[in-house]
């Protein structure tokens, strides 16, 4: 009998503590001042991130920017842009408790992820973030490092999502 | 499923993500009380529905959120290019294709 | 003698050969042959019988081993059959099996499924047993069942049809019973990405896999057999690299296992070939063993999207086609070679050999050697390669060529099989030859079924007698027998060269590769129509189609008929609609009609191959999404609090509402009246988390509102909110809801429940594509916050207490307003809105503090007895004010005026959505149905929603019907019923009495009257 | 061409059914003709079988670009229904049952019209009110459908789960036991057959190019591969490629094609009794004679020729036939294949007269076209032969797409709150 599909080493799923996270609007032509503001060089290409310090910033559209930040500097965010929204108009708004945020880790986190996201992960470079599915709730994936991942789900999409991870974990441990 | 290229992330994704938004290129009327009932039809009902290439909408719903156009054939469902809204339909010999 | 002693006679042979044969048993089991584990025996179950088979075997094999050949009765005539194949493409033996309770499961091919201790299987389509099946007497009358025998019939006298011949035809319907528990296994399924997918592990996908993944390309290899190898596992005796096959075979794969980039996947089918290469694949991960390890899926769904696509399926053997070629015991010989080699198993002591094909005569020298005695070669064909001739002589094996089968001996196996010459195109005197096998070859089918999901085209190939694979759709290349090329070592250059070509395409280079082949088993045939015979064509039962039990006559029967295509030939006959889906019929069905036409194969056509390539369980399509992962649940921050409280839900599109707070006792009548009671008395509480809400924001929101909805927006200041309207651009009701103007920029949007995705799809549409000037953003916050309705006259006195930064003044804060404040200490947005016609406010919190904020008013709430009231009650105190409900007193064909909000329009506006059509002839005629309230002439008579309204109820059907019933409930507040309806001319009939026809054929009489049946002045909402 | 009888039946069982004359037979174009159809499925087939029986016009030809029955007729699941809501729907579909009802006899071909009764679950409480309406409505329009409990539903149909826990509970079912299937193949052969009988020529594998118009503008024929042929009148009853032709004649259609998909299972013994569907899943199921279990599936969402159809959408229908009917989860698709359906702005069918002098046109009946067959076929040529529309498909114009005229089947189950 020959080698069947190659057995996984642990992975594991965690859901992360809240932080402030806001969604940016904003015409690609103002992002200088975006960036001075949120205080981190904005990326210019959709699915770059930058972070700097515990502030982190991912590009999903042509004009839009999911901001991470500790939850105690949401407010001091939400001030400093809405000081340059007169000039430089913008939408900023708060999504903290839109979503929240499951960690994915280990050498196998690639693999469960396949079982209900249809991207091709290997194309998908550390630091950088998608909107995408997972099974059919739209979520933004985060890669951090080849092995490590952040899914942000919906709140009431939540429950699917991580019910299917388990399932998916539980399938990994028997090895089939 | 088809794959898809999206215009604005510059990426080839699966179907999935996006959702088809009907024939391209219909614009709607500046002054739609100036219509006819009958340029008003052709505006809300009309469409080519070719049996070859077709100019179509899809939306990248599940990614980068856009709206784009499609050029694709109808009997094979293969895609010829994909250009941003706004954009005119491009001439398909000088269209970049799509890359794989 | 009566049939039923035929029959009795029949088994009383049938039961003394199974005893010689039973005797026989292990002479036909050859423990120094096949790859079975001769050392590990396994016990299963046939009908109710236990047998020995050895690890590794597939119930076929291990059935054979036993000397068993009958296996079912076919679908129409439920005449005897056996095993034919190896393979999946078995048409005839299959079984019904199980592992326990829920996993029973029907028509599974024996020749697939590998035995296990404890496996039980039955056999199928038989009544009371398979030896004597009272279903056979349709084989008496088989002249009456010819083909469209069922569209020429069944029609005299015409009542009878329902009644009588229906059920009939249907009883007969069907092979195996199905499963009736639940089933208790668990399927999974994944995403697959790479360069290369190779489908198909025998030599030429061997070959193409070592070249491809040498590159460091990623490589996937799935083959449905449990081992791969493919040809290779059937034949053992030629030499690779100086290495016997097996070793070869052994090689090749560790040197693949070995590799990180390549995953071979076994017991793992490619089910169907979907655009830009997407292949299907379904992986059995359990169906083998005895022990099954918890949380283990049974089989799982692989989608995987490659770069290049390698098919290396090989070729499917053809049966021949004559009389008596489905009695058990004839079958393929590449089948008997398999069973022979890698299963360590004779299908008989005394076989012959009927071919028209050099490789059956390899078949006959494996069985000699293996010491069967081989009765015969009998070849169609006049001139053989004279090795074969030796080969044969030298082991004393007799040759008859030039020959035809005209009939085969025996009852449930087969007993002697009758042969003539052909000389000339005569048919010579026949001899009869006493065997216990007929292995037949009629040459080999290129299998292209997955290329033919693509569209490629198939394009008939003079030379090789076959389909072969013509222009390509997709980035695929076939490799081996699949482009009709014969023998190992072919296969394996084809392979490698075909995974060079990939590579290529790939923009990569791949090393060359060459494989130095000896013994090699090279051949060529000759593929041909029903074998010429001596006796009555029209009483020949020469099959073509074995399962549904389609004959060469039946096919000429056809073309007979008119049926000229092909398409209509399969249809009218069935033939190649089994489950094996043509795979051993559709080239030979093909042959004969293209013959009865007198036209050239290719131009009869052929019929399209359609996934799946092998029937594939629903549970494995389904995936996860079974029970309550069947879809998405969507549930509120205060979802829990109300499970908690006992609260009945009903399900609004994804979410799950509460409906009703029933106390012990309470039914949903008496549970709401009690809601709606407490509510109008003093509070009521409610979840509104569910409503869709977005954020319109930026310089030109005002605009953009202007455009979207029907309403005026420019004079809206902030701090102040309005009922919206949005329409299609077809002018009919698509969504509304309360909108409130937080800043200059900006909006905060509610939608309804349903409507929130549509709504926000829209508006990025029009903002996106025909408003692209405008500086406008858009972004869901329908769960970033959760919103709690309070409403009632007491609501002010609960929340002003729990409010900062907020006056909550009639005068500082009146209806319709809106604020950023806090409540009980956590940051809303507070709305003094009301859809209850009560003293009304909406509170909008951050989500994670739903929950809290809710258990804080009910606890603050308690002086007022506050109420929680679920979405049935909201139904009814929003219907006494005649406020609509988007989707029930509207359905997509309603106008604003029609519904009787015409106010909502903003009537100076040059332009908004869905203008320009309330201008269209149709919409502005008169006679249009409009949204009225009707009170029912018996105050206690509620209204069904849905029934229809009519002006004379004792009319004759059809009725004119001028409208239906869209609300209606028990009003508390009235102390009656209250319904609302769309009536056509309805605001003209004010007063009128209308009639309402109910389903017991009686009527109830109801007055139009105005909608809003409660408070008309709107008192309640003022006060202090 | 054979009558068949139990006595012909017999016969040529006797004499190895050596003596059963063609069916129809492979006729060549003729220069001209009285009327061309093209499009030889149930409702091309249909229309000419009426045009000689009912309008004594017999010099018709029906033209295929394939062989005859291979479009939606031989590709759909073959349901038959007519509880529709709106008069003008329920009162058209129903014409069609009464016809099918006797369409065996009257075509001395067995179509196996099999009225087991059509099923509709309602899963919330929308899907009851909107039911209710239904049923409401057929009753006094005097068309058969009615309400059952989740009881009564769970007696009628037992491979159903009426479990409170699924995810989509059935909370009731409308029932049309006059409805059921048909056998969809030997609706065509048995049209084209007795059309043939009466004279019409069906003439196969002859695609046609474009339909061409006289100096006045009126009809003038069709060009086809094997030639132009002519006729005053031309009828379009061509499913999916509609537009593509009608454009050719310089009318623009209201229309959209796109990929419908459908599978069968392995067969099994009777095990499914009715035929049951569920809008909100997105499930329909019935068992053929032969055994399948016959499992429709919905549109792709793109605009397609291609009868292709993606994994996904059958990996759904597959998961919603297992939701409601879990027993199910152990069966095997055996074959799945993908037709075109032409679909109008208001999901109902364009069934009458056009601009264009001499053409008419019947389509867009998008999912629901085979249950219309015969009473298409016969409005149709009603339609032509008088040049005028039957009361029945009046409403069915094109012009309603300008005056806004709808009859918005889909609309009217729209869901929101």
């Amino acid at each position: 009998m020959n080698a069947p599909v190659k057995s996984f080493a642990a992975v594991s799923v965690a859901v992360l503590p809240p932080v402030a996270r806001l969604n940016l609007r904003i015409a690609p032509a103002d992002l200088d001042t975006a960036s001075a503001t949120f205080g981190l060089p904005l990326p210019g290409k959709i699915g770059q991130g930058q972070a700097k310090g515990d502030r982190a910033a991912w590009c999903l559209g042509p004009d839009e920017w999911l901001l991470h930040a500790p939850e105690v500097e949401q407010a001091a965010i939400v001030a400093d842009f809405a000081a340059v929204r007169a000039l430089t108009p913008h939408s900023l708004t708060v999504i903290s408790d839109r979503e929240f945020t499951i960690a994915i880790t280990g050498p196998s986190a690639q693999e469960l992820l396949s079982v209900a996201c249809p991207l091709d992960l290997l194309r998908m470079a550390p630091g950088t973030a998608k909107r995408t599915l997972f099974d059919s709730a739209q979520v933004v994936l985060i890669r951090d490092s080849d092995d490590a991942f952040r899914i942000e789900v919906w709140r009431s999409f939540f429950p699917h999502v991580s019910e299917l991870l388990d399932i998916a974990l539980r399938e990994f441990a028997c090895g089939l | 499923m088809l794959l898809i290229h999206c215009p604005y992330c510059v990426d080839t994704l699966p179907e999935l993500e996006f959702a088809y938004a009907g024939e391209a290129h219909i614009a709607r009327p500046a002054n739609p009380m100036s219509q006819s009932d009958e340029e008003w039809r052709d505006f809300l009902f009309i469409r080519s529905n070719p049996r070859g290439l077709h100019a179509e909408r899809w939306r990248h719903i599940h990614g980068c959120g856009r709206f784009f156009n499609a050029l694709r054939d109808t009997v094979s469902d293969k895609f010829s290019v994909t250009y941003k809204a706004g954009r005119p339909r491009p001439d398909l010999e000088k269209a970049v294709q799509v890359p794989k | 003698m009566s049939p039923l002693r035929v029959q009795a006679g029949g088994l009383g042979a049938d039961q003394i050969q199974q005893i010689q044969l039973g005797g026989k048993m292990s002479d036909l089991r050859i423990s120094s042959r096949g790859r079975v584990d001769h050392a590990r025996p396994v016990r299963f179950s046939f009908d109710g019988k236990s047998y020995e088979g050895r690890q590794g075997d597939t119930v076929a094999s291990a059935l054979l081993a036993n000397g068993v050949h009958l296996v079912g009765r076919s679908f129409k005539y439920h005449r005897p059959r056996g095993i034919v194949t190896a393979g999946s493409e078995e048409p005839n033996a299959l079984i019904g099996t199980s592992r326990g309770p829920g996993q029973f499961e029907p028509n599974t091919r024996a020749t697939m499924q590998e035995v296990y201790d404890g496996l039980t299987t039955e056999s199928q389509n038989k009544w009371p047993s398979l030896k004597f099946d009272v279903g056979a007497i349709n084989d008496r009358l088989y002249m009456l069942f010819s083909a469209g025998f069922y569209y020429k019939t069944f029609m005299w006298p015409k009542s009878f049809w329902d009644k009588v011949y229906e059920p009939f035809i249907r009883r007969a319907a069907g092979l195996g019973r199905s499963p009736t528990e639940l089933d208790p296994d668990h399927y999974a399924s994944r995403y697959l990405h790479c360069d290369v997918l190779i489908v198909g592990s025998g030599p030429a996908g061997l070959a193409a896999a070592l070249t491809s993944a040498r590159t460091g390309a990623s490589v996937v290899v799935v083959d449905e057999q449990s081992e791969m190898g493919g040809t290779l596992l059937s034949e053992p005796s030629p030499m690779i690299e100086d290495k016997s096959a097996w070793v070869w075979l052994a090689s090749a794969l560790d040197e693949l296992a070995g590799l990180p980039n390549v995953r071979l996947m076994n017991r793992t089918t490619a089910i169907g070939y979907y655009h830009q290469n997407m292949v299907g694949l379904c992986q059995k991960l359990t169906d083998h063993l005895s022990e099954v390890p918890a949380d283990a899926p049974r089989e799982r769904l692989w989608r995987v999207r490659a770069g290049q696509v390698i098919l290396a399926q090989g070729a499917i053997e053809r049966p021949m086609v004559f009389d008596g070629n489905d009695r058990p015991g004839v079958m393929m010989a590449g089948a008997a070679q398999t069973f022979l080699n890698r299963f360590g198993v004779k299908v008989g002591d005394r076989p012959v050999i009927l071919t028209s094909h050099d490789s059956a005569w390899h078949t006959a020298f494996d069985l000699a050697d293996a010491g069967c005695k081989v009765a015969a070669i009998v070849d169609t064909r006049t001139d053989i390669p004279p090795a074969l001739m030796q080969a044969a002589m030298s082991r004393q094996i007799e040759v008859l060529t030039g020959h035809t089968a005209t009939a085969t001996g025996g009852r449930s196996r087969v007993k002697s099989i009758r042969v003539n010459p052909v000389r000339g195109g005569t048919v010579g005197t026949a001899r009869t030859i006493s065997c216990d096998a007929v292995l037949m070859c009629g040459g080999w089918t290129p299998s292209l079924h997955l290329f033919s999901h693509t569209k490629g085209s198939l394009e008939w190939d003079a030379k090789a007698k076959a389909y072969l694979p013509g222009h390509k759709t997709e980035a695929v290349h076939i490799a081996g027998a699949g482009r009709g090329l014969w023998g190992i070592a072919a296969a394996l250059e084809d392979g490698a060269k075909a995974g060079a070509d990939a590579l290529r395409d790939l923009g990569r280079k791949a090393g060359p590769a060459t494989y130095a082949v000896t013994g090699d088993r090279t051949g060529t045939g000759i593929t041909q129509k029903e074998l010429p015979t001596d006796r009555n064509p029209s009483s020949a039962r020469a099959f073509v189609d074995f399962q549904n039990d389609v004959t060469a006559k039946d096919i000429r029967l056809a073309v007979r008929e008119g049926m000229r295509s092909i398409e209509h030939v399969k249809r009218y006959t069935t033939n190649g609609m089994a489950t094996d889906q043509g795979k051993l019929s559709n080239m030979n069905g093909l042959t004969i009609a293209s013959d009865a036409l007198g036209k050239d194969i290719p131009q009869v056509g052929l019929t399209t191959f359609r996934p799946p390539y092998t029937p594939t369980t629903f549970g494995a399509l389904a995936g996860y999404h079974k029970g309550s992962h069947f879809e998405v649940t969507r549930k509120t921050p205060i979802d829990s609090w109300a499970t908690e409280n006992g609260a009945a839900f009903e399900p609004v599109a994804l979410w799950r509402r509460a409906w009703y707070f029933p106390k012990s006792g309470e039914d949903m009548h008496k549970a709401v009246s009690r809601e709606c009671r407490a509510t109008r008395a003093s509070l009521g509480i409610f979840d509104a988390s569910t409503l869709g809400k977005i954020e319109v924001s930026g310089p030109d929101a005002v605009e953009f509102m202007n455009r979207m909805y029907t309403n005026p927006w420019a004079k809206l200041s902030p701090g102040k909110c309005r009922y919206g309207l949005l329409l299609g651009e077809d002018g009919f009701i698509r969504d509304d809801g309360v909108i409130g103007r937080i800043r200059d920029d900006l909006f905060h949007v509610t939608t309804t429940t349903g409507g929130a995705a549509r709504v926000l799809n829209m508006m990025e549409d029009y903002l996106q594509t025909e408003w692209p000037d405008l500086q406008v953003w858009l972004t869901s916050t329908t769960e970033e916050w959760a919103t709690i309705a309070i409403n009632g006259p007491n609501a002010r006195k609960l929340l002003a207490p729990l409010v900062e930064r907020q006056d909550m003044s009639d005068a500082a804060f009146p209806h319709m307003s809106v604020a950023e404040c806090t409540v009980a200490g956590f940051p809303s947005r507070l709305f003094r809105i009301s859809f209850t016609g009560e003293l009304g406010f909406e509170v909008n919190v951050p989500a994670r503090h739903g929950r809290a904020l809710w258990e804080k008013l009910m606890a603050a709430g308690k002086p007022y007895d506050i109420c929680p009231y679920g979405t049935e009650t909201m139904h009814v105190l929003r219907a006494e004010k005649g406020y609509i409900i988007i989707g029930q007193d509207t359905d997509g064909t309603v106008t604003p005026e029609d519904a009787g909000i015409g106010w909502a329009i903003g009537k100076s506006k040059p332009d908004f959505v869905g203008k320009r059509s309330l201008a269209r002839p149709d919409i502005v005629a008169k006679g249009r149905k409009q949204l009225v309230g009707l009170l029912t002439e018996n105050p206690k008579d509620v209204l069904v929603e849905g029934a229809q309204i009519v002006l004379d109820p004792k009319q004759a059907k059809p009725m004119k019907m001028i409208g239906h019933v869209t609300s209606a409930y028990w009003s508390e507040a009235l102390g009656r019923s209250i319904a609302m309806a769309v009536v056509e001319g309805g605001f003209d009939r004010m007063g009128d009495t209308l009639h309402i026809p109910t389903a017991d054929g009686g009527s109830q009489a109801a007055k139009v009257t105005g909608c809003v049946f409660y408070d008309p002045a709107g008192d309640r909402l003022k006060v202090e | 061409m054979t009558h068949f009888s139990a006595l012909s039946l017999l016969k040529n069982a006797l004499t190895g059914n050596k003596n059963w004359t063609e069916q129809w037979p492979d006729a060549q174009p003729k220069k001209e003709y009285d009327v061309i159809i093209v499009g030889a499925g149930g409702h091309g087939l249909g229309a000419a079988y009426y045009l000689a029986k009912e309008h004594g016009i017999t010099n018709v030809a029906v033209i295929e670009k394939g062989w005859l029955g291979g479009g939606n007729t031989g590709r759909n699941t073959t349901i038959i229904r007519s509880n529709y809501l709106y008069d003008e729907s329920a009162k058209l579909y129903d014409h069609a049952l009464d016809l099918w009802d006797n369409l065996s006899t009257e075509l001395n071909y067995n179509i196996m019209y099999s009225k087991r009764g059509v099923m509709m679950l309602a899963h919330n409480v929308h899907d009851v009110q909107s039911f209710q309406r239904h049923i409401h409505s057929n009753r006094l329009n005097g068309v058969d459908n009615r309400w059952l409990s989740t009881a009564e539903a769970k007696a009628f149909c037992p491979p159903l789960n009426v479990s409170p826990d699924a995810r989509y509970p059935v909370m009731g079912a409308a029932l049309q036991m006059r409805a059921g299937t048909a056998r969809h193949d030997a609706v065509a052969w048995g049209y084209a057959r007795a059309a043939a009988k009466r004279g019409v020529d069906i003439i196969q594998n002859c695609p046609v190019i474009s339909i061409r118009r006289a100096a006045d503008g009126s009809v003038d024929g069709v060009e086809t591969a094997k030639g132009f042929i002519r006729a005053k009148k031309v009828a379009v009853s061509a499913a999916g490629h509609t537009s593509v032709i009608m454009q050719s004649a310089g009318v623009k259609m209201p229309l959209e094609s796109y990929p419908l998909q459908a599978l069968v299972s392995e067969p099994i013994k009777p095990v499914f009794p009715c035929v049951v569907m569920s809008n909100t899943v997105h499930a329909y199921i019935s068992q053929s004679d032969k055994g399948e279990l016959v499992i429709g599936s919905g549109t792709d969402q793109y605009v397609s020729y291609s009868q292709r159809g993606g994994l996904p959408l059958i990996e759904h229908t597959v998961a919603a036939i297992c939701e409601v009917f879990p027993i199910f989860n152990r069966m095997r698709m055996l074959r799945k294949w993908g037709g075109i359906v032409d679909v109008t702005p208001d999901r109902s069918a364009i069934l009458g007269k056009t601009p264009v002098k001499g053409l008419y046109v019947n389509c867009g009946w998008g999912t629901g076209g085979f249950k219309a067959t015969p009473g298409a076929a016969h409005l149709l040529a009603w339609t032509v032969a008088k040049d005028e529309p039957h009361k029945l498909n009046a409403p069915f114009t094109l012009e309603r797409f300008t005056t806004g005229r709808l009859i918005d089947e889909a609309a009217a189950a729209a869901v929101a709150h």
